[in-house]
C-alpha cells in the first residue's frame, strides 16, 4: 500500500484502500450514478483526485432526449426522480467526455444501460475498447425508462443473462447493480454472481410515485418515479445486510448515505466501498465529509484498515 | 461558484409572504450576475432535504451584501422566512447563465411578472451603472404586488404599471403593455403563460428578448439532468437544456413552450 | 346517507362515507394495525367514534410475548418497528378486550397473523363468531415474525391460499393486507382478487434494517425491523396507483400518511380508505386532524362525495 | 393526559450539555405525580420524527408550571435545547405509572445516577410536602456532574455524593454507598447497569424499591409496544410490560434484567 492510499492524522495511519472486483479504489467513497454528472460539474467544489471512484451517469447506445419534465419531485428526506436517461449516447461519451476525465487520478467507472440484452453486449464491449474505463456498472435497474431497465432487474435469469452478456463483451470488472423492488434482492445477487459479476452496487432507486392536489396528476412528466435520499437508507442496508450474507462479492452500498455515519453503518453490514448520490445535491462536498468522517472514526476506534469493518455487524 | 455560509443581515417582509432578505456574502456580491441564482439550503435538518433556487435579487458591491426577493411557497421558503438578523444560511452559488448585456444602441425594456421582479431588479442595477435605461412593465394581479417601482424609478428607469384587476396602471397583462410599447431589447420573468406570450410576441416582431425560466432543480451545477427545459437551436429538432447551468436565462427565440 | 354520515360546514354538505367490501364507514379514516393498540389507548385524545374505523393490533391463535428489544428505531422520517406480533392470542382478546369496544359506533376491523394457512383459517372461524367484529384485515405481510408472515404475502399462491381459507372460515368481510417487499405487488393483488377478499389494504411496512455504530450490531432486538413513516409514502402511494389500475376491489391506503393532503393523494391514487399508523405517534389526534383537513378540501374544491375523488388522478 | 402547547418560561445550561427547561402548562403541573414522564415533540418537521419521553422534574403547581432536566444525547434533545423563552413545545402527558408513596414509617432513600436525578427531584419535592426526609445517594462520573445537591438539602433532605472518578463524596458507585447505608424503602433510577446493580442489592437485603426504566418509545401512551421490558410477578413466567404505561416506575423485584 502507497502512501496515497491511506491518511495519516494524528500520527494514527489509516488504511482506506479498497478493491471492488478488480478496481483499486484509494478509498472507499464513490460516486453514484447520475447524481453526478460526468465529474467536471463538481469540479469547482471538490478535487475528483480525492475520490474512490467516479461513477457516472447511465450511457445508452443511442443518444436519449430524457422523459418529459417535471422530473424531480422532493418527498419527505427522499426525493423521486425520473430523468429516463438523458445522455449523449456512448459514442459522444467515449469522444467528447471521457477525454476529459484522463487527467484525473481515479478509477472511472461507467454505467450502462439497454433497452434489450444485445445493446448491453454491444455498449460492453465499445467500452472495453475505450481508454480510461476502470470498470462497467450494469444498470438492471433503473426504473424510468420504458423498457429494459428494472425488468432485467427483477427477473434473476434476465440479470444473468446480462450479466454473460457483457462479461462476455468486455474484460473489465463488471459490477451490476441491483433493484430493491423485488421479492428477494439475494436471489438476483446469487444469479448474477453466478452468471461471473465481479462485484454488486445496490440499491438502485425504489419505485415511487407522488400525485399533485392541485392537478390531480402525477407530478412527474413521465408518472412514476425512483425514490431516493436518506427516507431509503433502512431499505437499502437492509439489502446489503442480506446478500453479504449470502453471495461472496464485494459491494458497493449506496441509498440515502449523507454523513460518515450513514456511510460507516453500509461497511459493517456488508459494503467494501459507498456510493453517495442525493448527498451531493444536499452538499456538493458532502463525499470529502464522509470520507473525513470515515477517517475520524478509524481513528477514534483504532481501526487501522478499512477492510476490518466490511460486514463487522455479522460478527 | 462557492458554498458559503452567508450571514443573514436583514429579513423584511415587504407584504404578507413576500420578503426581502439581504445577506453578508462578499465572494457572491463580487462574481454575481443578473439572472443568476443562488441555491439555498434552506433546513439543517434533512426535512425539507434539497436546496431551492433562488434569483439573485440585489447586490451591493461595497458592504459586500447579496439580496434576495422570494414568496414563501411552501416549507422551504417558509424556513427561510423564519431566519433572522445573525443566522446563517448555506448557500450555493452565484449560478447558471445569467441576462447578456443589451447591444449599445436601441431601447431596452423589462417586462416582470410579480415575483418575476426577482431578478430583474440586480438587471436594472446594473443597466443604471452602465447609464442604459429602461422601460419597466410592472405586472401584478394587484396594486399593492406592483414591487419596488418607486425604488426602481431612483434607478432612472421608467416604471409601466398593470394589474389584473385595474388597482393601478393598465389593467390588463404586462405583455399586452408591452406590445402597446415595443422596443428593441426585452428582458423577461415571470410565469410561465406571461413569458410564453411574450415570447410569441417577440416573435412575431422579431425583437430581441431574454427569459428566465424555472424549473425544479436537484443539483443546480448541471450534474443531475432533473432541471431539463425543451430548447431549439438554428435547425435543430429540440433537445433538453439544464436550466441550472445553460439557464436559467434564455435567448427568448430558443424555448420551446408546451 | 344519515346526516352523522357526513358534515356540514360553511352550509356544504360533505359525503364522507365510503364502503369497503361491505364495511360501512362513515368517513375514509381509519387507524393502522399495531399503532393503536385496541383503541382505548387513544380514548382519552380522541373520540373513537368519530373514527371511520379502528383496525386493532394483529391477533394471533395463541399468545405471543414478541420480540427481544429494543424494538423501534427513528430512522430519517421513519420509524423501523420489530414488535413481532405480541398480542394475548385470540381467545383474551375475544373475552377481554372485544366486549370494551362494544360501546362504540364504529367498525372494528381485526388484523390476523398466522404461522400456518391453519392458523388463519382457525382465526377467521373464531372471531366469525365473535360479537361485535365488521371484518377481518388478513396479516400476509408481517416483516417481523420467524414464521409465516410476509412469507405468506410474497408468493401469490400462497397469498391466494390464506385469502380462501380465510373466506372459508367467516362470512364476515375480509381485508387482505399486502406487502410491499415485493417484485409485483399487483400479481398478489390479482391472485388474493381471485381468491375472493373483499378489499385489499396496502402497504404494511418495508423491510429494512438500522446498525448500531457504536455495538455494531443491529439496534433492533431481532435484526430486521419494517419500515413505516413519511419515508415510505411515495412507495406506498405507487402501490396503491399500480394497483388500482388492475384490480377492482377497495382499498385502504397506507403508509406515511401525516396530513390530509397525504390521506388525499393516496384517495387520488385509488384508495377508498386510509389509515394511520406512525403519525398517531407523532400527533395522537391525526386522525381527527386529517379528517378535519380532507373536509376543507373537498369543500374548497366543490367536491360533494368522496368517492369522486378515489382514483381520480388515473382519470 | 393532555396534548399541551407549553410555553418555555426558562432555559438553563446547567453544565455543558445538560438543561434545565420550565415551561408553562398549568394542567400538567395539577395533575402530574413523580416518576411520570411527558413525551415531547422536539421538531416542527418531520425529522427527527418521533417525540421523545422526558421525565418530569420539576412541578410549581402555583405557577402552573414544569420543569424537565435532560442531557442532549441526540438530535431531538438538541433540539429541545434549542428552544428559548417563549417558544411553544408540544406535550403529551402526564404519561406512565410513577412511584408510589413511601410506607409511613421507616427510612426512606433514594439513588440517582448522573440524570437519574430528573424525576427523583420531583420525588423529594413532594416527599418533603408529607415531611419525609430521605437519604439521597447521589451519583455521577465527577463531581460537577453531582447535580443539584444544595436545592435538595434545602428541601431537607440529606446529601450522599458519589463520584466514579473520586473528585467529591464517596469514591465509588451509588449503590456501594448506598449498601453501606441500608434503608426501609428505596427509590432509583439511573443508567440500566446502576439499576441492575441496586435491584440485585434490594433482592438480597429484602428491601422495598422502585427503579424507573427506559426503553425506546413510539406512542408514549401503550398503543404499539415498542417500549416493552422484561417483568415477572408472583409465580409467572417472564412477560413484557410496556415502559410508557405499566411504568416507568417499576416495583425492584419484577424488574428482569438482560
Ligand atoms: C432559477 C430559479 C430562480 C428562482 N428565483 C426565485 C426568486 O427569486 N424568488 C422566488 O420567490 N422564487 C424563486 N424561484 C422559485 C423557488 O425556487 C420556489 O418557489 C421554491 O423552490 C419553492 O420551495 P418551497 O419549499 O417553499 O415550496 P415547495 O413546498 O417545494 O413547493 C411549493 C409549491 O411550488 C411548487 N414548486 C416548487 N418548486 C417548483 C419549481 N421549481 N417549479 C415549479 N413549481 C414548483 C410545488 O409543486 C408546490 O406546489 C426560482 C426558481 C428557479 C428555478
Ligand atoms: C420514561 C423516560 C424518561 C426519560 N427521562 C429523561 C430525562 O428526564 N432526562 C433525560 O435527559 N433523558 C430522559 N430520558 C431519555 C431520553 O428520552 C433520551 O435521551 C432521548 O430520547 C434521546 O433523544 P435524542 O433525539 O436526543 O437522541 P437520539 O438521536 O434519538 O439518540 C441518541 C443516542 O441515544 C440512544 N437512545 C435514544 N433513545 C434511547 C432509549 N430510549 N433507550 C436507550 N437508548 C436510547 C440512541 O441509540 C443514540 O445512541 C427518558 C427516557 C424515558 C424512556
Ligand atoms: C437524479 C438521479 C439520477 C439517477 N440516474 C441514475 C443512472 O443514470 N443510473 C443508475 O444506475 N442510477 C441512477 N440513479 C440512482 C443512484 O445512482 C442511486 O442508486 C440512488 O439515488 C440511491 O442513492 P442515494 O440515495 O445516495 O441518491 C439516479 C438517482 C438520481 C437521484
Ligand atoms: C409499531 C408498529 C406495529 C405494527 N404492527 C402491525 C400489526 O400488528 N399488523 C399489521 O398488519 N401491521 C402492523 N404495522 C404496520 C402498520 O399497520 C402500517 O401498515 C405501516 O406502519 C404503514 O403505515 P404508517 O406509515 O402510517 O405507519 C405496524 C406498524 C408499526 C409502526
Ligand atoms: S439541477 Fe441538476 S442539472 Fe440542473
Ligand atoms: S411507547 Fe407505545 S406502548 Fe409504550
Amino acid at each position: 500500500m502507497t502512501p496515497q492510499n491511506g491518511g495519516i492524522i494524528n500520527g494514527a495511519k489509516t488504511k482506506l484502500a479498497v478493491n471492488i472486483g478488480g478496481i483499486a479504489m484509494k478509498n472507499p467513497v464513490a460516486t453514484a450514478s447520475g447524481t453526478f454528472g460526468f465529474g467536471s460539474e463538481y469540479a469547482p467544489y471538490i478535487d475528483l483526485n480525492l475520490l474512490g471512484a467516479l461513477v457516472v451517469k447511465g450511457i445508452t447506445l443511442q443518444p436519449r432526449a430524457g422523459n418529459p419534465t417535471p422530473r424531480l419531485v422532493e418527498t419527505t428526506a427522499g426525493v423521486l426522480n425520473s430523468i429516463g436517461l438523458q445522455n449523449p449516447g456512448v459514442e459522444r461519451f467515449v469522444g467528447e467526455l471521457l477525454p476529459g476525465l484522463a487527467g484525473y487520478d481515479l478509477p472511472v467507472i461507467v454505467n450502462i444501460a439497454g433497452d434489450t440484452i444485445q445493446d448491453y453486449g454491444q455498449l460492453a464491449a465499445r467500452l472495453d475498447r475505450a481508454p480510461g474505463v476502470a470498470g462497467l456498472e450494469v444498470n438492471i435497474s433503473c426504473p424510468n425508462v420504458k423498457k429494459g431497465g428494472m425488468q432485467f432487474g427483477s427477473d434473476p435469469d434476465m440479470a444473468a443473462e446480462v450479466t454473460r452478456v457483457v462479461k462476455a463483451g468486455t474484460g473489465k470488472p463488471v459490477i451490476v447493480k441491483l433493484s430493491p423492488n423485488v421479492t428477494s434482492i439475494v436471489a438476483i445477487a446469487e444469479q448474477v454472481a453466478r452468471a461471473g459479476a465481479d462485484a454488486l452496487s445496490m440499491i438502485n432507486t425504489l419505485l415511487g410515485l407522488a400525485i399533485d392536489l392541485k392537478t390531480r396528476r402525477p407530478v412527474l412528466g413521465n408518472g412514476l418515479g425512483g425514490l431516493s435520499g436518506p427516507a431509503v437508507k433502512p431499505v437499502a442496508v437492509r439489502a446489503v445486510w442480506q446478500v453479504y450474507r449470502e453471495v461472496k462479492l464485494p459491494i458497493i452500498g449506496m441509498g440515502g448515505i449523507i454523513t460518515a455515519a450513514d456511510a460507516i453503518e453500509f461497511i459493517l453490514a456488508g459494503a467494501t466501498a459507498v456510493a453517495l448520490g442525493t448527498a451531493n445535491f444536499v452538499n456538493p462536498r458532502a463525499t470529502m465529509d464522509v470520507l473525513a468522517g470515515i477517517k475520524r472514526y478509524m481513528i477514534e476506534n483504532e481501526v487501522q484498515d478499512i477492510n476490518e469493518l466490511v460486514g463487522a455487524a455479522h460478527r | 461558484m462557492l458554498i458559503t455560509d452567508a450571514v443573514v443581515i436583514n429579513q423584511e417582509e415587504i407584504i404578507p409572504g413576500f420578503f426581502r432578505m439581504t445577506m453578508s456574502a462578499g465572494e457572491v456580491a463580487k462574481n454575481a450576475r443578473p439572472g443568476q441564482f443562488l441555491h439555498v439550503r434552506c433546513a439543517d435538518a434533512l426535512d425539507p432535504l434539497l436546496r431551492r433556487p433562488v434569483s439573485i435579487h440585489a447586490v451591493d458591491r461595497e458592504k459586500g451584501e447579496v439580496a434576495l426577493f422570494y414568496r414563501v411557497a411552501g416549507r422551504g421558503t417558509a424556513l427561510l422566512a423564519a431566519r433572522e438578523k445573525g443566522d446563517r444560511i448555506n448557500i450555493l452559488g452565484p449560478l447558471g447563465r445569467g441576462f447578456t448585456r443589451p447591444e449599445s444602441s436601441g431601447k431596452v425594456s423589462v417586462a416582470a411578472g410579480g415575483i418575476g421582479i426577482a431578478p430583474l431588479y440586480f438587471l436594472l442595477q446594473e443597466l443604471s451603472l452602465i447609464n442604459t435605461y429602461a422601460n419597466v412593465f410592472l405586472g401584478a394581479a394587484t396594486k399593492k404586488q406592483l414591487f419596488f417601482s418607486s425604488e426602481i424609478e431612483a434607478l432612472g428607469h421608467s416604471v409601466f404599471p398593470a394589474t389584473d384587476d385595474g388597482t393601478a396602471g393598465y389593467h390588463g397583462t404586462v405583455v399586452e403593455l408591452f406590445t402597446q410599447n415595443l422596443s428593441d431589447t426585452v428582458y423577461g420573468c415571470g410565469p410561465a403563460g406571461m413569458l410564453k406570450s411574450l415570447c410569441r410576441i417577440l416573435e412575431q416582431y422579431k425583437i430581441r428578448g431574454e427569459v428566465s425560466l424555472e424549473e425544479r432543480m436537484g443539483c443546480g451545477v448541471g450534474a443531475c439532468l432533473s432541471c431539463a427545459c425543451k430548447t431549439v437551436s438554428a435547425g435543430e429538432n429540440y433537445r433538453y437544456s439544464r436550466v441550472c447551468v445553460e439557464g436559467p436565462v434564455f435567448p427568448a427565440g430558443e424555448v420551446v413552450w408546451a
